[in-house]
Formats: C-alpha cells, structure tokens, sequence
C-alpha cells in the first residue's frame, strides 16, 4: 500500500476499477485501454473489449498502439467489418460502455477533438471526432479519461464534437436518448460524477494528497462537489504491479520508444 | 475483370488529375506504396477520401496533390498530429486544402451506402454535435413510419479506390483477412480501382466458406507489392511498424525535412523498397498465430505466441533500414503472376 | 449471456402466445426442430416472420399457431406450393392469416435495418411492382441529396428470433458457416433469440479472423439439438433431405393427411428424432468437402468430391427413418454442454 | 445432328446459346439454372453464376434442387450474407443478366408470381415475388424461360409481380431505370425478343417443327413476328449429352426422385 505511482497511474487505476465484469466496452486508444486491459488482468476478467477497427471480445496481451494493431486481431473471438462494426455493434446499442477523451471538456461533459478557434480558420486544428460522436450517444454510458488543465477544462468548448450532457437537465433526453452519457470522468485529480438533476459534473472523490485548490486551479469552471466527497483509495500494490507489467511488455513489444 | 500491371502502370490508367481517391485500410492494409506512385506520378486537384488519413494522406497533401479532404480522424495513430495535414488547413502550405469532415460512423455508413448503390446512408448519428452546423453534406430523412429524425450523408461514389490485400489468385481473385476495414465497401463503391497485394497464389486454397474476397470482376487492376502497406501491417506477413510511425513525427513537422525525406524516400525510389523494408518485421510462424486466436485457450496461448513474435525492437526505423534499399526506380515486373505461391497453404 | 436449456425450456421461456417470431435460415441451417417443439408447445396468435415460409411455416400455419405471416417467397422450394400457406391464404382454413408481403430484397434489408436499431430501411425496390399497392408498409424517402425517390419499409424487430447454427463454445458464442442467410441480422434484431446448433465444444480453434460468429452476449438461449435444421442441411454435417421436401407435398394437400403426420412426427415425438432422421445424411469427409472450395482446381475436385458424398438415395424420405425413432417425447438434456467435442478441429 | 430431344430441352438449350462467357448472371432454380449451367459446360466455361442465397462464382457440378444446396456453397469462390447479396451484389450493379420466369407473362414481359385472381381474395395464392422484383430492375438484362400456354401467356396480368417493359416504350426510361429489362423470351416454341420501339415481345425465332399456329394457340395474346423471323437451330448431340449428363448426376445426387 502507500506505495509511489504517478498521477497517470492513479487516473487508470481509478477508470478501471468503475469497470465491471459484464460490461461490454467500445474502447479507444491509449488510456481508456490500458484502464479497460487492467480491469480485464485484475478484477473484471470476462469484461468484453471492442475496438472500432472491428475486433469483438479481444484480449491483447500487449496495450496497442493503433486502434487496429494485429495483437487485437488476433486475440479477438471474430472481427467484423467497420461498417457492420457502427452499424450492427454500435448504433445496434450492443455496447454498455464507451470511452471517450478529448482536448476539451465542459462541465457537461461535452467534448471537443475537432479545432481550437473557429472552425474555418483554426488557430489548431485537432484530428477530429472519429468515432466519438456516436459513441456518445448510442453506448449505454460513457466514462471519460483526461487529465486536468485550465486549457483542457474549459468553460466554453470551441467546438463540441460529441455531446455530453449538452446543456444539462433533460437534454439528452429532449434530444431523443435513452442512453445515459457520461456517467464518470476521471481525472488526474478526482472523480467526477453528473448531479443527478443538473447533469453537471460534480467531483465524487478527490484522490490522495490532491486539494480543492489544486482543482480549482486546473478547472476552467466554478467547481461543484457533490454532498459526500471521498478520498480515492490510493492504488493497491497489485494493481500498479498489473499496470506496470502491462506497460512494461508494451514498451518491449513496440520498441521501446512505443511506451 | 482485374488486370495485373506494374505500379506505375496502374497508377497511371486509373488515377487522374482531379479524381476522387479513396486509399483505405483501417490500421491494417493500409496502401502506402500506392501512395508512394501516385506522388511520384505528381497528380494534382485530387480529392481525398479516407477515414483515417494518416502518414500516406499527410505526404500527399504535403506535397500538394489535393485540393480537397474528406475525412473522419486526421491524427497519427497513437502518436499525435498530422502535421502536414495540419500546416495546409491551418496555414494553406503548400496550398490550401478545402476539408469535409465527418464522424467514423457517418463514413462507413457511406462507404456502405456506395457499394450498395444508394445515393445516401442513413444513420443516428451527430446527435447534439456541432459537425452538423459546419457540413452541408449532413443532412437529415423522417421516418416515413415512424416520424424518427435520421441523418443522411452522400454515399461515397469515389472515382478510384486503391487497397491493399493479402493476395490476389491468378483468375484476379483478391483475399482479405483480419481487419478488412471498409476496403470491400470502398472497391465495390468506386467506378475503378487499383489492389495492391502481397503476393500472388495459385489458387486461395482451403478456406472458411465465407472468406472475405473481391472477385476478379469487381477490381480494376492488381500489382504484386510485397511490403506495400508499410508502416501498416499485413496479418500473417509482416507486423505493424510502430517505431516507423513515431519517427514520422519530427519528420512532419518542419516543410524542409519533410520535402527532404519524400525526395529521398519517395521519389528516388520505387516501390520495390517496401519489400526490404518490412523485412526485419517479417513474422515467422502464421501457424502459431492463427493458435492464438483460440477462444478458451486464447490468454494463455497468446502470451506464448507474443514471446514468439516479438521482433528485434529499434530495427525497423525509417532510417536505417531505407538506407540499404538500392537507389533508383526499378519498374515492377509486368508478370507478378509468376512469382512463387510461397504461402498457398495459409 | 447465453443462457444453455433443453429445447422445450428455451421455447417455454423465449416463445409466448402473440409474439412476432423469426425464424430464419435461407435453405440451409433451417430451425425446424424448434418449429416443431413451437407446434408442441401450442403457441397461439404469432406473427410469423420468415422470407421463405417453407416446410416448418406451412406446419406451423397449418396447426393454427399464426395469425399473421410477414413474408417473401412461400413455396416448397424446387418442388411447389405450399398446400397449407394456400389453404389458409385461400379458404381460412384451419383460421383466416393476414399477410404482409415483402420482396427478398426488402425483407433483407428490413432485418439489416433491424440489427442496426434503425427504424427504417432504404432500398432501390418495387419499381414498377404491384406489391406497393396493396402493402402499406412499403412506403418512400426522398434522398434528400440527389432528391431520387427510395423505397422505405419497417426494420424487422422480431420479439424473438429463433436459428439454427452449426456450433456454440461452452461460452456460448455461436459458430456460422456456409450460406449464412440472414441469421446473424435476425438474431441481432430480435428482442430474444433461441439458438439450436448440431453440438457443443470447448472452443472453435484455429479459425478465420473474420469467421460469422454471434457473440455469447448477442444470444439468449443455446440449445444442442444434432440435426435440428432437418430437413435442410448444416454444412459439413449431413446434407439437404431433398426427397423428405418432394415427399412433403402429397402429406400436406390433405387437411387429414397433414394432421395425422403432424400427431405422428411432431406432437408425439421430440427433438432427439432430428439425430436419428439425418445419420444417412451425414457426410463422412468434411476435410474433402473443404478441399472441394479450391479455386482453380474446384470443378475436378468438385467432382470427385460430389462422388464420394453422394449418399444412399431413397433412404431418408420421411416415413422410413422417422419409424425408427424412439416414439414419445423424451426430455433434452439440461446439460449438453458435455457432449463430446467431436469436430473440434474444424 | 436431328436427335430425338424434348421442347424443355430445346427450350433449355436455347436460353444457354443466348449466354456469353463474360456474363455475370443472377441464377434461378430449374431452367434457369440447367440453362446456365450448360452454357458453362459448352461454351461459356467462364460465365460467373451467382445464387440469391449468396453464393459468389459457383460451379455446381449438380443442379440444385433449392436456391441454396450445399452444392452451390462448396463450389463457390465465397459465399456472403443475403443482406449484402441484395445490396452490394444485385442492387449494387454487378450483375450483367438475370433470369426470371413466372405464372404468367404479358406481352410486355411484365410477369405474376404472386396471385390469380383478386390479391385479397384470391383464386390461387402462388409463392410470390421472391427476388424478382429487385432482380428485373437492378440487373443489366434479362432473360426470361417459360414454357407457353395460353392459360400463362396472358392479356392482362392478374397482378404485376415484377417489371418487365411495363407499358412499353419508353416506361422503365421513365421509372428512372438504366437497366434493359426483358431483352429475351425462351419458350418451348420459340425465342421472343422485345420490338426496339414499343418493346412488345417479337418472335425472333421458331424452333424446329413449331408453327405460327401452335404458337398462336398458346399465346394470349396476338404474336408479333419480328421481320426477320430464324428458325432456331435444333439442339447439337453434344448439348444434348451435357444437359442430359447434368440431369443424369442430379437426379442420382437427388434420390432420383428430385429430377
């Protein structure tokens, strides 16, 4: 226990511990896998991985770099073409569980991977939505991975390239969905949950030796907390164990500078 | 009925200045020796279509071939930005590039759609998103029974489409396995199309009733390319060069390393260098990976098999291993056919 | 998940009096030992889904299970009518049935539609056709890009659907080959799903990447039911009954003929006759038959293939090999789970 | 040369000379598949035949007794799904001729295979349309085989199952069709072929020892004669063994009652 860990590793452990052994998880690239593989390698070994490029129920060995890497393949029970993919798996509503990030959030959990600036001229222009606008409504629900600062929680996204709880309240639902968006964002710093009125995200749980003034200072809105905050467990042995082992045959199977 | 041409041949009967272009491969059989002529043969105002536009689109672009980009993610897969990709839209270099942006799901949906010839797909898609608001190409139908708002897209109806695959048998025949992505969708929705492919086989062999192949009369021409998909990778034949895509990165992002290194790397060469590339990523032992795909057994299996297949790490640079292909443009033989069927039994 | 029961559980549970049921298989891999249990079990006021009502429709149809038939091509197919579908369409007989009549084209798609939890599906379809007219389910959309006109109808959203496969995992995903119809898609789009399948094992082994398989958590229950496609086929396992299809006709013009043959081989018999019914059908040499899908070398192959699965003619009509099954309905086993893994190499 | 040989025969025969071997065709069960298969035993060896159970580039070395025999599958470059047959495959574009037949025929190659008789009430439900409603607009031409009679060769269609020259004229052009429709009409009498301008079905040629009257007898309609009218060529000896060796190797893999 109390052993030494980075805030990244905090940020994974704590996604993957929301992860439960049922679910059937649409995953993206980086953290949100190395989270989804975590949960798979420690307390949720029947949880069901899909990534976009096709590949149902995989279990890579490795963390890949692409969302496509023959490691997923292989390991995987079938894989489908992309199109059946977001039309039978995804829009079907067969996934309980996507993961999504973003270069910007609000404090409804609305994303933008599209352009900071004006679309038209941006000042930068991001890669752009990829599969993410419809992860974000047909999945059952979505947790969020993204570390915090004042540039990345903003007050006012640019761009929204995939709807959170938009403005809040009965949005989603005034839009048609039945889904529930993003039901947890985890940060480098704490655990926010969606008030169950407002829909805007609150933190739940502050992670060990993290302030409120530290939050405040890396979130571009007047934060809320929720009525009870706990203290997230700090990780467990086995846990940074599993995750470093994880990475480290990642590092060795891509080459190293792969890590 | 597909033809068998050298590279340079097919790029030059089907790919036309002004065309639209779609090279697809998700990740996997992505057609980067086809990328590599097509630059060479400097064809310029295309319009290019692929979901995920990555190294093959940033050279292009780099190098000023499109005047327009249709797309769903434009990043460096796990890695970072496009820069090239990023330099045109953000500063018009080395001219402006006009964008039509959409989600994955959108252009797969019509990807589907223009192999099903339909004029659009349909979709619930770009729900409460801005992409709407900036794409008069998203649109929207009413469910005539039950009132439902759907969006709508274009079908993709490219002029050309260019894949690369597995293997093509000598009827012209083309074989796909593993992540096929939406190359089918892409080949069957194009007016014409170039395959390149890693080798050329007798005949596929014994296979799964429901392989996934392109037959002879749905695909333009065929080019034996071993290696073309580099830094992609080919299930079965080579692995995915993940080194090669961070190098990618500081080459990109300044104009003159980037103009150095296509003059070096594109069009001093050929693409007979994809075959010496790939070689230090060659995997050996198809039959233990196909083992690994068992259910049950599969963790325990592929642990063993990832031992087996782990390749020489720091090997595979863009650097190094180019450096030892020779120099000049060899033309591609005109009888790929010939070549032996090395992997018949797969 | 996948839920492993005896056939009469699994109808007991997924099955209720006025349900819509799908049960699909196009030629091969027909659900007709569930349809009998289905008969057995009484179910009234169904609405029937199927583009092929064949011989297990024209039995549930005749036994007064249906109320209502959504459909495409209802005929015995290579023989004729289908005496019971016409006598209910024609006189009422044994009660009215209300149709809803689709192209295969439409109904394909409309379970494509259904998979993709859209509301709706698009087609190019009935141009210039009759059907339009008297089916108000078959409406338009205009492409609000090109402004064509499209023909619209419902996605088909089965309560439940009900296939057979040729093998589920003891995890219970499902294993498809062959001509794969529109199975995966009706189970996909179906509130419930019941699965028969020819048996059991432990994994699939080594396999294509891209090989048809239902995921455990896509199926509702799994049921090991050997030769419950009878008399259609499972690839690899025994072949089309072609004499028990013309043998059909003659039982099924008679209203009394129809109803003896019904109490003799349905409701006083149960699953395990399927087993007994198809052992001269079996083939000996799955390993042959897949050397038979060779490309170039298929048609000589094929020959000599076909001479060594051609089976005892005469031997499996209907009357003969149902005689020797064990009359009365013994129970499934609850746990088939533990037949023996037989093919597993496959 | 002048061998004994029956009208189906002839009629057969016919319909597979009309075949050519870059031909891909969409293959109905009975005639029109003894007909394509022929011709890929004589002289069309590399004629691309496609089943509507998905089956790609089958070569049967039996007839099928259903649209989807194990037979078709085993022999076939792959087989696809019947979804992405109808929209990739047929309504894709990709099939060059398909063939059709029916109950009834009007002069306009319009066919029914759906009712005689009033749709709700009908005096005879037959089994319906089938692919055929796709298959007669999507595929480049078609052929249709049927053996005449006046109670099938009809004035008036009981019900427009699928298209064929609709009114004639110029009726498809003005459905928005690019396709030919009906541009053959193989009966046991005769070879019909539709008039350039009104599209009315034309007798282009009468088979050996068939005369104007026979033919008129069994048409419900009055025949056209193109101005040039052929008589066809009788059935060469080898034709006739390879169909009669087909049927032979099918009837034996049948049960011999399935012949």
């Amino acid at each position: 226990m109390a052993e030494a860990y980075k805030p990244n590793e905090m940020m994974t452990i704590a996604a993957a511990r929301a992860l439960r052994n049922d679910d059937v998880c649409f995953v993206g690239i980086g953290m949100p896998s190395a989270a989804c593989n975590l949960a798979r390698l420690t307390h949720a070994p029947d949880i069901t991985l899909i990534y976009e490029s096709g590949t149902l129920a995989t279990k890579p060995n490795v963390l890949p770099l692409s969302i496509g890497d023959g490691e997923l393949c292989d390991t995987a029970l079938t894989t489908v073409s992309v199109p059946e993919m977001f039309r039978y798996w995804l829009q079907g509503g067969r996934i309980t569980l996507g993961f999504l990030g973003g270069a910007q959030i609000d404090r409804f959990a609305n994303l933008n991977t599209t352009v900071v600036g004006p679309y038209d001229k941006p000042k930068v222009r991001l890669p752009g939505g990829g599969g993410a606008p419809e992860i974000a409504v047909a999945c059952g629900e979505i947790y969020i991975i993204m570390a915090q600062s004042p540039r990345s929680f903003v007050s006012r996204l640019d761009f929204v390239t995939s709807l959170g709880h938009g403005e809040g309240g009965d949005h989603r639902a005034r839009l048609g969905l039945e889904t529930k968006g993003p039901t947890r964002l985890v940060t480098d710093l704490a655990i926010f949950a969606p008030d169950p009125e407002t829909k805007e995200m609150s933190v739940i749980s502050i992670h060990p030796g993290v302030t409120r003034e530290r939050i405040r200072e890396n979130t571009g809105w007047p934060v809320r907390y929720a009525a009870e905050v706990a203290e997230t467990a700090p990780p467990t042995r086995a846990e940074l164990e599993v995750l470093r082992e994880l990475h480290a045959r990642t590092a060795r199977a891509h080459g190293a500078q792969a890590a | 009925m597909a033809q068998f041409l050298s590279l340079s041949d097919a790029v030059e009967a089907h790919v036309r200045d002004g065309d639209s272009v779609a090279m697809e491969g998700f990740t996997h059989l992505i057609p980067n020796a086809a990328a590599h002529e097509v630059i060479r043969q400097k064809r310029r105002h295309l319009t290019l279509i692929r979901m995920t536009p990555d190294l093959p689109y940033d050279q292009l672009i780099g190098m000023g071939c499109a005047d327009r980009l249709v797309f769903s993610w434009g990043g460096n897969p796990g890695v970072g930005s496009l820069h090239r990709l990023r330099d045109a839209v953000e500063n018009g270099w080395p001219q402006p590039l006009a964008i039509e942006e959409h989600s994955h799901a959108a252009m797969a949906n019509a990807y589907e759609a223009g192999a099903a010839n339909l004029p659009f797909a349909l979709l619930r898609g770009y729900i409460g998103a801005d992409l709407a608001k900036v794409n008069p190409n998203i649109r929207s139908v009413t469910c005539p029974f039950t009132g439902e708002t759907l969006a709508a897209v274009p079908a993709i109806r490219p002029d050309v489409s260019i894949i690369h695959a597995l293997k093509a048998d000598r009827a012209g025949n083309v074989y796909l396995e593993g992540i096929v992505g939406v190359q089918k969708e892409a080949v069957l929705a194009a007016k014409r199309s170039i395959v390149t492919v890693e080798e050329i086989v007798d005949d596929f062999g014994p296979r799964n009733a429901n392989a996934v192949i392109l037959p002879s009369w749905t695909v333009g021409a065929i080019v034996c390319v071993p290696g073309g998909a580099h830094p992609s990778y080919a299930q079965g034949y080579y692995k995915r060069d993940n080194a090669y895509y961070i190098a990618w990165d500081p080459i990109a992002r300044d104009r003159d390393t980037f103009l150095a290194w296509i003059k070096a790397n594109v069009l001093e060469k050929g693409p007979e260098v994809f075959a010496e590339i790939v070689k230090p990523l060659r995997q050996a032992a198809p039959a233990a990976k196909k083992a690994a795909r068992k259910g049950a057994l599969g963790t325990r299996i592929a642990k063993a098999a990832a031992r087996l297949f782990r390749g020489k790490p720091g090997e595979a640079g863009p650097g190094k291993t180019k450096v030892k292909a020779k120099p000049g443009r060899a033309k591609q033989t005109k009888a790929p056919a010939r070549k032996s069927a090395r992997r018949r039994a797969r």
